[in-house]
């Protein structure tokens, strides 16, 4: 039992203890989660401190659950999973304080579920064996299930209902892709599955090495997720309680970038060559298209989570041009994304509980009743549309660099999509925000309350922080995707093409 | 000799099934079934089951068949209605049921491929006696569970038919 | 030397007006905004003056910024005497118009905000001349977009207001799209983005004859600057931009933010050099876009849009004077643009301050009211019309000359600009202060807090021509060709000089001349009137089609219509599969036995007949 | 005895016609005595074959088999009859195609 | 082969759960006689008590595993598993249909002891290693289960149930019993080692009988487990039959059904499996899609477990796909997992749809969640290991399943199995929708807590399908172990 494993199953235990606590003493309840969601924030802190770059995995807990067919609790940390499990602890107890006031029914099985889903999300970013990783993968898509559902706005049912079967499209078809795996090389274990691959012993055949990675590909791609496998979340965010939106966003997109580089990029480094441009192509699609159909949105929840699609188009983009640049930007710009489409959720939840509609054109003038707020959105806001200096810049600019160095044309077709998001940023911030304010948001809207300001401070230096001080995160990023680009490049020759225009223009 | 009487009561099995199956009157079904019961037995007699023929003559046609007809005659069960109608039955029974029949008939005659002649008393097992010591050795088993299934059969009987319902 | 402390204090005055401004009193704020500003003024001079003469590039490294793969970037700050000059322009300028916006802004709402914003420019601008690689000058090239956007839509009650502070921020977007491409192109190339090491590199490959990387880096980088700078075809965002309060479009939109571009440029000599390609493009767009919004110039009667078009043909100029490779020039004249520009707007905010009008058909005979501000003006407006001995006189010269010796024609237009310029200018200037009064009936003249640094800037725009910038700036640059020649020079100022007697003929001898011609002149005169359409054209050929195929095409038809609809289509596929076995299932006993005999033949052909099915 | 036998076989395809018989019966008889008499019919099917076979095999074991078959129809016919019973008293008819509110 | 009269004392051992099941049974009826129709909550105990004596006694016998009967039957491993998988589903349906026959004043010894003789077939369905021996203890439990079926005999529905149950059944029955004929020819003995010996000849030697003969068994054990095409009973007869009554339909018989099809096909028909293993895949696949899709638009709750049962059934069919030791103990695994989950939802459609069944739509438990907080929980938990999601006993059972379908080869069948599953979710997920994103509907406005013995019911149901959803190791192992079946 090590400080992670803490941090792993203390959520399971809040979730528990929830379950033990009469429901109409709601206070309690919530006072218990806000508990169990700070204790498990501040010692997933103690990962970051004590997490050395160097070794592969640190803090690792190996143990049998399941013996025939053998599966470990084998969990561990590296430089991938450490910034995307704080990401979650700290989302976890901004979550439950910005629902304080606006879940009111069945509170009890709200904080529950959150609980669980932290639960869930934690145990994905840790898990070190495939099924337990599946485990942890299907987890959590059962709260956040019942959050969209239960606690959603009008149509939260067909919402809850198409996350699930999407999400649940894509990982039957993991499933199967692992448990080929398995009968192909015996293991579920990661570190051995590793092992194999680096002496060579995971060779396929090249269909059956496609399939495989299509199998996990489609599943994570879903999860991302990459055009044109995205509809499913404008409904979900929209239909989603803000902190399940800020969850969905902020980590459970995250599932399938993590996937894309945990599993894809090892274990089949042929067909993720052998398929990279087709990614590509589809990930800078999903830049393009999802910013011009953010630009054109009548519902904030809808405008973000379309930006959604066009922020991960860069993280898939990053992933799948096999430069450490690439890598390291996707990841960064993970974490980015996390955070600034978490406070984008938060806000754009704060009006809506305050103003009743995410409708853009119910509102207008907001800044004159609510100038924190409208602050604290134009930092938001900015950060989202990639200003240098705030933390989606110092991905986004990884990510296209990496991008250039493979293909410029990629790179250049990627690099609109930061015009774009500037287009819809400030589009949407002044619709809603400038202009005179109508009597219904007057009447309605009010600044910031201590509790939201609480949940939002953290985030706001964050994205400060991160856009500055990237040293602070990035070491042990490049450390781990030195290995798995090490590992991706092990087993084929690298055919990463330089085409550059000006290449060609040399004599 | 066994041609012959083979012939004659396979015959009169093969028309009584036919009319079991034609008959709107399920009296003259049951009748019929009792007509091929009966010439079942003969057939079982010419096998050598001497045993079997009784039984099928005392069990089959005497027992279980007046309970047929006397549940017709309960329920005073007249000629059926052409009522309702099954398209599946009625569009792909006959082509099934002729392709049933030749299936099972190719894979007797395959299955069979050189004709053993069958010529009464040949075999002589069939009586009481080996029956019997076979019925207590071998299939003690069966022979018990069948006791039991006569006893759910009864005990189900009952449950249904019975007690009037209460309610 | 701590050249980390220049851009510093305005960001520390940033932070305590922005969080604490809103309670506090405007004497805490106004000591605050300006404190830091003149801190930094004062802490460049000294600087300055400890690292004199400043031969060399001065570097300083901090901490490392982003760092992956090979690529590691600092933030690392240099002073060479290019970011000396831009230093003391900023910073200079921008004191001084920090002190007149405490007159200006005395009576707005939202007090703490402004100069909160204005010390986030000079942070954000500060930090853009004395990055010491191309994404920290990214940075403040970002930062101080940002500052322009929060401060053109400083007023957002005004949907006007916010409308052009979006247009700004976006079509700068698209700027510096191209520049980050030239960004990612120079780090492919170079392997760095350093600045000290990018330039050695750069001089050390050959000129480039065709199309080659240095070319494309240099094209890429011009876009930047055009959308930075205002130039063809990124300059609609400008004239808009003067929805913002006089004061900044005084020092971001005249003296300091637009002229980044120009600085770019001139920081990239190295590479401009060596790619002759992308030096005729600059050259070209600037020209074109000089004479263009000289033009446009000639019919608006919003005071500020006459000096937003003359910003932009002025830098014009200056994209001219690094095109034909007249660096030091084109620097100089944004050393002296930056005076006489800033006096103008600021001049004009001292009118628009005094009137609450800044149309300048309602104004006129203003001369006597507001004497001050009427002097000054017109110290500015002979200096950017190049009166002989004035700011302005000395760096137009060197510009046209220098495209005199790149080619002659350039220099022609390049004249015949300046005369329109002279025209539009004292057309202004005729207008708002000569003749009659027109409708406007109380004004007064501006508190001294506005007026003095009226007067300094006047001052400079009159004498600070003699400070020999293009020639200190010389050994950064490579040198340019072309020597006095009294003719040229005389024909330019005589251009001058012609553009201001007609200017006279036209608005103060024959009041109404302008009228007829203009209805002489017809279809041509709304023409330009209207700024030659560019804004409706953008706004047709690449806003609209962009927003209503987004709307109609991408998101109603392939979001929901194919993606949604192909994943229900599927669903109802299934359900509807689902509901033909549901209606197989009839309840009708024989049918369930006709399935069960089918179910058993099938078996019995597959495998008893057939001898199994695979 | 006469030497001239039968061929196996042909009992064997009789007892096959039977059973096909029966099934036929099953599905286009509607009444349900009737359809369950045709499930005794294939019932006798299989027991000619069980004697034939072991009558083939000179083994007891056939005849045995077939009857323990006799048994379970006996049983099956005593719950048959009853439940048919039930759904006389029910609906008054024996008519399977009365017999189908339970579908969707 | 030992011919004695009398059997010896370890045979009876190995034979003792069924043995003990059909005591209690007579017992039952004759105490039924002698109280009259009073005590049918007593009885229903006593039955309770027969079952848990069952249970113990399969322990027992499995520590003197071996043949009996003349080596008809075989108290192996596999028996045992199979023993204790339905006598456990019995015993839950006995717990909770007390309440539920009280309710329809229908509460007598009859019907536990039908239960208790259907539960003893099903155990030597389990057990039993010669075709006779199987055939009668299907028609043991199958006559025992047309009678409960139509038990409620007043109602038009419980009879239609049973007629169509019972003459759908006999047909089948007909058709596996004339399969035995046909091996019984091939081979000269319904004993499956015996059949075995025969078939393992050189390839090409076995006649067309055997293979006909498989045909036919595989259509009567296909009948028994609702695999498609000869499904179409099962909707009906659950939607009629008394909620209880059609818990146990969906577990006992079928996983004793699967118990004889494993058996045979492992063991007898081994030799000569490429000449059925492909009709076992289409089978598959067929009965996964037909279940499915056909659940989807369904709204009576009834005949959407009926669908989804016909769907699972289909995910054993993998394994059984499979035909490999380990696709058998996956099968085993499954069914064990599966008798819980869906035996614990019926319990609650038997506690929720009340007198008369007037409440089985899906609609009908809208907003139970806020009712019934603790009820709706532990649902969710059973429909979510219907889904398949990790963490609770269907997870395990699909990936065990479909692990052995994939190291069988079987890549296909399995990526359009998992496909499958996925599309099931859309029907449970709907029932999780109703129960908790709908407001409450009048049909939950007056639903008192549930009874005692449905609770207990569904906690077990529930805790089992969570153990063996996190700790399945030490089930599937004991599988594991049994699923080498000796001829």
């Amino acid at each position: 039992m090590n400080l992670l494993d803490a941090v792993l199953f203390l959520p399971l235990a809040g979730f528990l203890t929830l379950l033990f606590v009469p429901r109409e003493r709601e206070e309690t309840i919530r006072r218990l989660a806000l508990g169990f969601a700070s204790v498990t924030f501040v010692l997933s802190l103690g990962l970051a401190v004590g997490y050395r770059a160097g070794g592969e995995f640190a803090f690792v807990t190996d143990k049998p659950w399941i013996r025939s067919p053998e599966i470990r609790y084998h969990v561990g940390l590296d430089g991938l999973s450490l910034w995307l499990v704080l990401l979650t602890t700290l989302l976890t107890p901004i979550g439950v304080a910005v629902s304080w006031n606006y879940i009111r029914k069945r509170v009890k099985e709200f904080y529950a579920l959150f609980l669980l889903l932290e639960f869930g999300l934690v145990g994905v970013f840790v898990a070190l064996d495939l099924i337990l990783f599946y485990v942890f993968w299907e987890v959590s898509l059962v709260p956040m299930y019942f959050l969209i559902g239960v606690w959603g706005h009008e149509r939260r049912i067909y919402a809850a209902v198409k996350f699930f079967l999407f999400t649940m499209a894509g990982s039957v078809l993991m499933l199967a892709a692992i448990i080929y795996l398995y009968t192909y090389a015996g293991t579920f274990d990661y570190a051995e599955l590793l092992r194999l691959q680096a002496s060579g012993n995971l060779a396929f055949r090249r269909t059956e090495g496609l399939l495989l990675f299509l199998g996990f590909f489609l599943a994570f791609a879903i999860k991302v997720p990459l055009f044109p496998l995205h509809t499913w979340l404008p409904d979900a965010h929209v239909e989603a309680p803000t902190a399940g939106s800020v969850m969905l966003a902020s980590v459970m997109l995250k599932m399938g970038c993590y996937g894309l580089l945990r599993f894809l990029l090892p274990l089949f480094p042929q067909a993720s060559r052998e398929c990279a441009p087709w990614i590509v192509a589809l990930a800078i699609a999903g830049i393009i298209y999802g910013a011009l159909v953010a630009l054109v949105q009548p519902n904030m929840k809808k405008l973000v989570a379309y930006t959604s699609v066009s922020h991960l188009g860069f993280v898939v983009l990053g992933i799948f041009t096999f430069t450490p640049l690439g890598a390291d930007g996707a990841v960064y710009q993970m974490i980015n994304h996390g955070i600034s489409t978490a406070m984008l959720f938060l806000v754009v939840g704060m009006l809506a509980a305050r103003g009743g509609s995410s409708r853009i054109a119910d509102y207008g003038g907001v800044a004159t009743p609510a100038p924190n707020l409208a602050t604290v959105f134009m930092i938001t806001a900015l950060a989202s549309a990639g200003l240098p200096a705030l933390n989606n810049f110092v991905g986004e600019y990884l990510v296209l660099q990496g991008t250039a160095r493979v293909n410029l044309r990629w790179a250049v077709l990627a690099a609109t999509g930061i015009i774009l998001a500037a287009a819809y940023m400030l589009w949407l911030y002044q619709r809603v925000f400038f202009g005179p304010a109508p009597e219904s948001v007057r009447d309605r809207v009010y600044d910031l309350k201590k509790r939201e300001w609480a949940a939002m401070a953290p985030l706001v230096v964050l994205m400060v922080w991160l856009g500055v001080a990237s040293e602070t995160f990035l070491p042990a990023i490049r450390q781990t995707n030195a290995l798995i680009l090490e590992r991706a490049r092990a087993s084929g020759e690298v055919r990463v093409e330089l085409s550059l225009p000006l290449e060609e223009a040399r004599p | 000799m066994d041609a012959l009487l083979f012939l004659i009561f396979a015959s009169i099995a093969a028309v009584c099934g036919l009319n079991v199956v034609i008959q709107r009157q399920p009296i003259a079904s049951a009748l019929s079934l009792i007509g091929v019961m009966g010439s079942l037995a003969v057939l079982y007699l010419l096998l050598g089951a001497q045993f079997i023929a009784a039984a099928q003559v005392i069990v089959y046609a005497g027992a279980v068949m007046v309970l047929f007809v006397m549940v017709i005659m309960l329920l005073n069960a007249g000629a059926e209605r052409p009522t309702g109608a099954s398209l599946v039955a009625s569009t792909l029974g006959v082509p099934l049921l002729a392709g049933l029949f030749a299936a099972l008939a190719y894979v007797i005659f395959a299955g069979f491929p050189e004709p053993e002649l069958v010529r009464f008393g040949q075999f002589r097992q069939g009586g009481a006696a080996e029956l019997g010591y076979a019925l207590f050795t071998r299939y003690l088993l069966v022979f018990e569970l069948t006791s039991v299934l006569v006893l759910i059969a009864i005990a189900g009987a009952v449950v249904l038919a019975w007690r009037e319902v209460k309610r | 030397m701590h050249l980390w402390l220049i851009p510093a204090f305005p960001l520390a005055g940033f932070l305590l007006n922005g969080i604490f401004g809103r309670r506090a009193s405007k004497t805490f704020v106004n000591a605050v905004a300006v404190g830091a500003v003149l801190a930094s003024f004062l802490w460049t001079l000294k600087t300055l003056g400890a690292l004199w003469p400043l031969e060399a590039l001065h570097l300083e490294r901090y901490f490392t910024w982003i760092q992956a793969g090979d690529v590691r970037i600092g933030f690392d700050l240099a002073m060479d005497r290019l970011s000396a000059v831009m230093l003391l322009v900023i910073t200079g300028v921008g004191l001084l118009i920090h002190i007149y916006s405490i007159g200006y802004m005395a009576h707005e709402g939202g007090y703490y905000r402004f100069f909160a914003y204005l010390n986030l420019f000079m942070f954000f601008m500060i930090t853009l001349v004395l990055a010491a690689n191309f994404l920290l000058l990214f940075v403040g090239w970002e930062g101080v977009g940002l500052c322009s956007y929060l401060l053109i839509g400083f007023w957002f009650l005004r949907s006007s207001a916010t409308n052009a502070a979006n247009k700004a921020f976006i079509v700068n977007r698209v700027g510096d799209f191209g520049f980050s491409i030239g960004i990612y192109l120079i780090y492919l190339h170079f392997g760095s983005l350093d600045f000290p090491e990018v330039f050695q590199a750069a001089s050390r490959q050959p000129v480039e004859a065709g199309l080659g990387p240095l070319t494309l880096i240099g094209l890429l980088l011009a876009v930047g600057a055009t959308g930075k700078s205002a130039q063809i075809p990124l300059y609609v965002w400008l004239p808009d931009a003067m929805e913002g309060p006089t004061p900044v479009s005084a020092l971001i939109h005249a003296a300091t933010m637009v002229t980044a571009g120009v600085y770019m440029v001139a920081r990239c000599s190295a590479i401009y050099t060596h790619a002759p390609l992308a030096m005729e493009a600059v050259a070209l767009i600037g020209l074109a876009t000089a004479f263009l919004a000289a033009t446009i110039g000639l019919t608006q009667f919003d005071i500020k849009k006459v000096f937003a078009y003359s910003t932009i043909s002025q830098l014009g100029y200056m994209f001219l004077g690094a095109g034909v490779g007249a660096f030091g020039a084109s620097i100089y004249h944004l050393w002296t643009h930056a005076f006489f520009k800033a006096l103008l707007f600021l001049g004009a905010g001292s009118l628009i301050h005094a009137l609450g009008e800044q149309d300048l058909r309602k104004m006129g005979g203003l001369r006597a009211k507001t004497p001050i501000t009427f002097w000054t003006l017109l110290a500015a407006a002979v200096s950017i019309s190049g009166v002989p001995f004035t700011a302005g006189f000395f760096s137009k010269d060197e510009i046209l000359l220098a495209a005199y010796h790149h080619a002659p024609w350039m220099y022609w237009m390049g004249t015949l600009t300046a005369a329109l310029t002279a025209f539009y200018v004292f057309r202004a200037i005729f207008l708002a202060f000569f003749g009659e009064p027109r409708g406007w009936s109380h004004a007064h003249e501006s508190p001294p807090v506005m007026t003095v640094p009226l007067a300094l800037l006047a001052v400079l725009s009159l004498i600070g021509g003699f400070a020999p910038v293009s020639r200190w700036l010389a050994p950064s640059f490579p040198a340019a060709q072309g020597h006095h020649e009294t003719v040229l020079v005389a024909i330019s100022v005589g251009a001058g000089l012609a553009g201001i007697a007609l200017a006279w003929w036209f608005y103060v001898a024959r009041p109404g001349l302008a009228e007829r011609v203009a209805a002489r002149l017809g279809a041509f005169y709304r023409l330009v009137y209207n700024k030659y359409f560019v804004d409706e054209i953008y706004r047709a050929a690449l806003v609209q089609p962009v927003i209503t195929s987004s709307q109609q095409m991408l998101w109603r038809k392939v979001d929901v219509g194919w993606i949604d609809g192909a994943v229900n289509g599927l669903a109802a596929r299934a359900c509807a599969a689902g509901d033909l076995l549901r209606r197989l299932q009839s309840g009708n006993l024989r049918s369930y036995a006709a399935w069960v005999l089918l179910g058993a033949l099938g078996l019995l052909l597959t495998i008893g007949v057939a001898g199994g099915a695979r | 005895m006469s030497a001239a036998g039968v061929p196996l076989s042909w009992y064997l395809v009789l007892a096959a016609l039977l059973f096909t018989l029966g099934a036929a019966g099953f599905i286009f008889r509607r009444n349900i005595i009737t359809m369950f008499m045709c499930i005794e019919l294939m019932l006798n099917a299989v027991n000619l074959t069980f004697v034939a076979l072991a009558y083939h095999l000179r083994q007891v074991d056939g005849l045995v088999l077939a009857f323990f078959v006799m048994v379970v129809a006996a049983a099956e016919a005593a719950v048959g009859l009853a439940i048919i019973l039930t759904v006389f008293r029910n609906r008054a008819s024996v008519q399977i195609d009365e017999v189908q509110a339970l579908k969707d | 082969m030992t011919h004695s009269f009398v059997p010896t004392g370890v045979e009876l051992l190995r034979l003792s759960p069924e043995i003990l099941l059909v005591l209690a049974g007579t017992l039952l009826l004759v105490l039924e006689g002698l109280t009259g129709a009073k005590r049918g909550r007593e009885l229903g105990r006593l039955a309770l008590v027969a079952l848990g004596a069952a249970l113990l006694a399969s322990l027992a016998a499995a520590r003197q595993p071996g043949l009996a009967f003349s080596g008809s039957i075989s108290a192996d491993g596999f028996a045992t598993f199979f023993r204790l998988v339905v006598i456990a589903a019995g015993l839950l349906v006995a717990l909770f249909s007390g309440p539920y026959l009280r309710r329809e004043s229908a509460e007598r010894g009859e019907y536990y002891a039908l239960l208790l003789y259907s539960v003893a077939g099903q155990c030597l369905m389990a057990s039993a290693n010669e075709l006779i021996v199987l055939f009668i203890a299907l028609e043991t439990s199958s006559i025992a289960s047309y009678v409960l079926a139509g038990y409620l005999r007043a109602d038009r529905r419980a009879n239609e149930a049973a007629v169509k149950y019972f003459l759908l059944g006999s047909f089948a029955s007909a058709f596996l019993l004339y399969g035995i004929a046909l091996i019984y020819g091939e081979a000269g003995s319904t004993w499956l080692g015996q059949i075995r010996a025969a078939l393992a000849g050189p390839p090409g030697s076995a006649t067309p009988l055997a293979g006909a003969a498989a045909a036919f068994l595989f259509a009567g054990f296909a009948f028994k487990v609702s695999a498609a095409p000869f499904q179409v009973w099962a909707p009906d007869v659950y939607q009629g039959a008394p909620a209880p009554v059609a818990a146990f339909l969906s577990a006992g018989p079928k996983a004793a059904a699967f118990a004889g099809l494993l058996r045979v096909f492992m063991t007898a028909f081994e030799p000569v499996s490429a000449s059925w293993e492909g009709i076992v895949w289409v089978s598959a696949l067929a009965t996964m899609i037909v279940g499915n899709l056909a659940a989807l638009l369904q709204s009576n709750i009834k005949r959407l477990l009926a669908y989804s049962s016909i769907a699972h059934a289909g995910y054993v069919m993998v394994a059984v796909t499979a035909h490999s030791s380990i696709g058998t103990a996956a099968a085993m695994f499954y069914l064990a997992a599966y008798v819980f989950m869906n035996v614990g939802a019926f319990a609650v459609v038997s506690y929720f749809a009340r007198q008369g069944e007037r409440y089985v739509h899906v609609d009908d438990l809208a907003g139970l969640a806020w009712r019934q907080p603790v009820v709706a929980a532990l649902l969710s938990l059973l429909l979510l290991s219907l889904i398949g999601v990790p963490l609770t006993g269907g997870f395990f059972g699909k990936f065990y399943v479909f692990t052995a379908a994939l190291e069988a080869g079987l890549v296909w069948l399995t990526v359009l199995g998992l496909l499958n599953s996925a599309v099931a979710a859309y029907y449970y997920l709907r029932i999780l929708v109703v129960m908790y994103m709908r407001e409450p509907s009048e049909a939950a406005a007056d639903l008192a807590a549930p009874p005692a013995p449905v609770r207990a019911a569904l906690w077990a149901s529930a805790l089992a399908t969570l153990i063996l959803g996190i700790f399945p190791s030490t089930v599937l192992e004991y599988a594991s172990k049994a699923a080498a079946l000796a001829p």
